[in-house]
């Protein structure tokens, strides 16, 4: 018979159950399935013959990039925490734990290629060589992003939900269009799986396929919701059924990450079209400074994670490996500081913007209705001078 | 007696809190409504008390979220459902629009669709974009949906529960920078009618007409103008559908002059609506042009610029004194 | 590794490739996947170990009804077309070609399930008791449906592609809340598995393990689009990624239709979730009576389809077995004729709605607006009779 | 000269092939739109002339079919997306209002949005449910958006070629019941602006003011008026966003009354908008107040009422004599 199930199909390395019932497909979430891992939270490599290559070109050097990627978002993402308490920002969304995620697929991107970021990806923006302060300015409230998509190929934080997934498929669909091997790498979140959108992004990259990374953190909650509400079997087989290949990566390993990523985006480049990578992985901290998560999980569950800190276990390879020294970690720590200082002070220095601004770049073109509504506003704001 | 006073956040929570323990089809749905208790914590305790099956965590997505409200709805349940913010009630409304909205039509009345659909909306809180908007307009122009809007505790209580008794969807603006501010609540009290408009402050010289967040401020423009000798009446629409233009005709015949203030853009704003149709209904006793106050036709600004943005105390008196110099 | 594809699954009957890209996975589904089939086109039972026994109750007697069931329907249709073409209907969508799809899954319910139908369901409606000319009220333009979707838990047609399968979920949502052993069926398309709605009814039934039967008819067209344009792998297979079981049955074929469905629908009342079922059959007909398919496909696609005709085969299948003499055909013949009488009949004497009807059942508790636009309408028209 | 005369949907094929022809970035999306050419025709033949790759027949998804046509238009592309009916856009509208509309604005301007939205829309043609409606206000409260509507084949074909030209996103509504009405199309002539609105017919009595297939009835209605004695201007809008207000003003301080016309329900429609500021701009010219003829406040009704919910002649007159007996 011709009956698919979740539990019917047997990846390599999951742990399928038998009985496509709803019951055993909720087991089959329950025992996680294993994922693609080249780094363990020890800090040991993983034997991998078929990720393995896509890193084998990683030298110490680059590895200790990689980690002063990591740890220089990390502070970045702790400065902004830190000046949302003080004021300075009123919102931060952290990306505390999300680091090898973020880094091993940032930096397995082309300069030509195309990310289509939530409003979390600092540590992507960081790769593709975006300013950190000016991620903060729609955090602080002088703008709502407001930087050249183009001039890193890195798009404007889109805050609703999965809406940037089809505006990386359409930008895929003119890469392929124009005969480009460049490619697109969208990143969305467990809850976002959810949406019309995310499965719309699905077909229509397969329908065109198009040369697309749909690059899934699972960080395991939507604010409150565990995945569970999303989701009965794990995300990344979500893409067989819209045939393009699904494939869960450990989050909090870099090296993995980069080595999926990879591989994925060598797929888009050979015209093989969409692949969907599912980064398991954990929000540490907060869903953003407004969140409370103690009123919705427990402290043991923050504890088992800490034990796979995506930057601890770089660190412990470095060190055991002799690809770093103290001096190394001692001028990542200065330059740590630095970044730090920069960021708060560029912060403090950014000006409120001109009331006038809200009426300027409605249209590109001009608009009748906008000129009239400025010309209204600047002249009651004109009556308070004249004294009026 | 039963008078207390609380927030008008408190009052929505004892308002659902007393539809959830009489009714027992109603239920509440949304992103983080469960353990959260929501966003802005107008669901707190709820599903301790009546459980996930009454209370239900929703995958993250808001067409998905009416559709299936809608039927449950069919199924003889009502549900009462939120929306996180303003700017993310789109995805849902296709839903909202062709089917909400047109069933009970469709069906020859022979189903009704008593849904509920909660919104924090509105700005001043100086939160990032798609949290400040002011979309009312988009619904009160679809034939189907009524919409309204409380601006205190007592009727956010009150409209609350009529919304949920309420037959007919009912979309439910709460004025989410006003959460926190408190009033008597008086929960005996034997409600008037969902969509009458309520006179809030008498006054002779001028009309302000406005609802939900802008109540207060044109409360507090009319103190002001008081003190100018002026004497300003404050109309509180609380329904932008149906509009109770009875009442707000009613003071205009006696003020002659109507300043309508919203949020929202005035460009096709609620405010539109009213100036034409009381300028139809009161042409002979109008001294002055109905004049609008609200947001402009630009996308809601960044947070450090909403307060030029947001209609305030300022503009609704350079508005009283236009409309009065003429 | 973990990766998934439709290429690397393989269903028992399905001709699975081995590579997982985009070349493979289009070549999947050009190497149709097998299906359920119980009867083939030429008239032959078919062994099936799992499936048969859910028709084995079916007597000759029940044979006869399933056939009587799709011959009404397709007579009813016809005659629908015709009334399209003498004006008396303003549009009609034909079901031609699916009868099979449409009787199997509609008798496999029981009364107290529930139907969420697209707007071509006019053979799941037979089942349902709903008198055939309640139908066409809304094709003519007397009414939007209007027929009381609880008098036999048929629910009003529904246009908007997709929106139904979430109004289907939530009702199952509901059913389970009260406990009931129910369950519900939402048709729709191939064109539709596009659509968000469709994609978050997947999401929503496998979160809430609702009782839903997703009835897929993929008829190959959606309007002048085929299948592939909507995905390119077999629709069945969308389900696994969702967390429930997919399976493709001969949609031409009123036997497994009704067996699969059955198990369908059982799986359902067991409190095992949602099921998606892909009856894979064909448009014989115009999208509807305002498209010309010749613009689009070709004569021969039709012929070969004529081949697997839903009534022919069992047709053939009775004469052979001796369920069914001429006496059997003739009366039925009659049946049919006075059907066709009795359609046209109605049709023809529907009288227009009154003007004044648009005001009704906006709300159910009223609405000021309505009040007031109606007293001046019925001024205005008044005006006229007052000879102004 | 290269005047022809041709049906509006010829005309609006004829421009789609030019844009196609003349700049390389331009796509044509949607349902249907290649070998059919479209459930109207509108893109007849254009796929076989420009191939899978700019005529692309888009699956079965509005919000995936605008979503994609951003990404494109990111890309440098210039998709002009049809949406099959009306009744279907409001899968799309949360990618329309959140994304399409503010995307420029978000960026400070650093990218731009040139995406057509076709529209076919309005009733009159005898169909089922959501194949008649008329929401352009849904779109032109909206900042960010730009809506227009043609009434003519000059039009259409002049204001789809100054719409895949422009920047900023452009709802572009096609009068679908007078797809078939012929007229003059200059193909050579110098365009006037997109939206400036026309004076369709002088007058001095009264102002009509509509937009897209209400102006064939407006002018029907000056026509009849004539005979009547009565002289009435026609004014065709052309542009729901921005509305020409000047050009109406001018109208109206010479001919004292107006009456708006469209198919949408009157409350909130474009009118009331009109009525609104015209009225301000007006005050002490206007001798009655501005009246709206238009939809009602219901569900589009079936095919076999719409006449009478249809603004026609009889309508239009009707409040035309209501605004003269002022
Ligand atoms: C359409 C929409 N609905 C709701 C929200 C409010 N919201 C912001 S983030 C969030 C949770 C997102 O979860 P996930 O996709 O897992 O991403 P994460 O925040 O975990 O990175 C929600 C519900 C939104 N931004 N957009
Ligand atoms: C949201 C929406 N978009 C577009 C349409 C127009 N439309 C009507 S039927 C149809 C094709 C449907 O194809 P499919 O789902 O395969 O069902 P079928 O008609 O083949 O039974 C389209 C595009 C619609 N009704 N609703
Ligand atoms: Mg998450
Ligand atoms: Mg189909």
């Amino acid at each position: 018979m011709t009956v698919e199930s979740t539990a019917a199909r047997k990846p390599r390395r999951s742990s399928g159950t038998k009985r496509a019932t709803g019951k055993t497909a909720a087991a089959a979430q329950a025992a996680e399935p294993q994922l693609v891992q080249l780094l363990t939270p020890e800090g040991d490599r993983v034997e991998d013959p078929e990720f393995a290559p896509y890193v084998a070109d990683i030298s110490a050097d680059d590895l200790r990039g990689l980690y002063r990627d990591m740890v220089l978002t990390r502070r970045f993402d702790a400065e902004a925490t830190a000046l949302q308490r003080q004021g300075e920002l009123g919102l931060w969304a952290s990306l505390l734990g999300q680091e090898a995620a973020q880094i091993g697929s940032g930096r397995a991107l082309r300069d030509d290629d195309y990310v289509f970021p939530t409003y979390r990806e600092h540590g992507v923006a960081w790769c593709r060589g975006v300013d950190p302060t000016n991620l903060l300015g729609m955090f602080r409230g002088v703008n709502h992003g407001g930087w050249d998509p183009n001039s890193n190929n890195f798009h404007l934080y889109t805050i609703v939900i999965g809406s940037q997934t089809l505006h990386a498929t359409g930008y895929a669909m003119g890469i392929a269009k124009d005969g480009a091997d460049s490619a697109v790498i969208a990143y969305f979140g467990d809850g976002a799986s959810s949406q019309g959108d995310v499965n719309e992004a699905f077909t229509f990259s397969a329908v065109y396929n198009a040369p697309v990374v749909f690059f899934c953190q699972n960080n395991q909650w939507a604010i409150s919701e565990p995945t569970e509400r999303q989701t009965r079997v794990p995300l990344y087989q979500r893409a067989a059924g819209f045939g393009f290949p699904g494939i869960r990566v450990d989050g909090n390993d870099v090296l993995a990450c980069l080595a999926v990523t990879r591989w994925a985006l060598e797929r888009a480049r050979r015209g093989e079209g969409p692949t969907l990578v599912e980064a398991f992985t954990y929000r540490m901290g907060a869903h953003t400074t407004s969140d409370d998560p103690t009123r919705y999980r427990r402290d043991e569950e923050r504890e088992a994670w800490e034990a796979k800190d995506p930057i601890a276990r770089v660190k412990a390879y470095l060190l055991a490996s002799g690809g770093a020294d103290e001096e190394f970690f001692d001028s990542l720590e200065s330059e740590s500081e630095a970044l730090g200082k920069r960021v708060r002070e560029v912060v403090r220095a950014m000006p409120d913007p001109d009331g006038m601004s809200m009426f300027e770049n409605v249209y590109a073109d001009g608009h009748a209705l906008v000129d009239e509504e400025r010309a209204e506003f600047a002249a009651y704001l004109a009556s308070f001078e004249e004294g009026h | 007696m039963a008078v207390e006073k609380m927030s008008i956040a408190k009052a929505l929570n004892e308002s659902l809190r007393k539809a959830l323990d009489t009714d027992p089809k109603v239920l509440v749905m949304g992103e983080d409504v469960g353990k959260l208790g929501g966003v802005f914590r107008i669901t707190d305790g709820l599903q301790k008390d009546f459980g996930e099956d009454r209370v239900i965590d929703t995958p993250l997505a808001e067409s998905g979220i009416v559709g299936t409200a809608i039927g449950l709805a069919l199924r003889g349940y009502r549900p009462v459902v939120e929306i996180q913010f303003d700017g993310f009630v789109f995805p849902a409304y296709d839903q909202i629009v062709t089917q909400l909205a047109k069933m009970h039509a469709r069906a020859l009345g022979k189903v009704k669709m008593p849904v509920v659909v909660r919104i924090p909306y509105g700005g001043g809180i100086g939160a990032v974009e798609h949290h400040s908007e002011s979309p009312e307009a988009l619904f009160a122009h679809v034939a189907g949906l009524k919409v309204v809007s409380p601006s205190n505790a007592s009727d956010a209580y009150w409209m609350l529960q009529q919304a949920i008794q309420s037959d007919d969807p009912v979309i439910f603006f709460e004025p989410k920078r006003r959460y926190w501010d408190k009033g008597d609540v008086d929960v005996d009290a034997i409600p008037g009618e969902l969509h009458k408009a309520r006179v809030a402050r008498e006054g002779a010289d001028l009309t302000l007409a406005a609802y939900g967040p802008m109540v207060k401020v044109c409360l507090e423009a009319a103190a002001a103008a008081a003190e100018e000798g002026k004497s300003v009446e404050v109309v509180d629409l609380r329904s932008m559908s149906p509009v109770d233009f009875d009442t707000v005709q009613a003071s205009v015949e006696k003020t002659r002059r109507l300043v309508v203030v919203h949020e929202a853009p005035v460009f096709l704003g609620v405010g539109s609506e009213i100036a034409a149709r009381i300028t139809e209904r009161c042409f002979y006793h109008l001294e002055a042009p109905v004049l609008r106050v609200g947001g402009f036709h630009a996308p809601y600004p960044p947070a450090r610029v909403e307060e030029e943005y947001l209609p305030g105390l300022d503009r609704v008196l350079d508005a009283v004194d236009r409309s009065l110099a003429y």
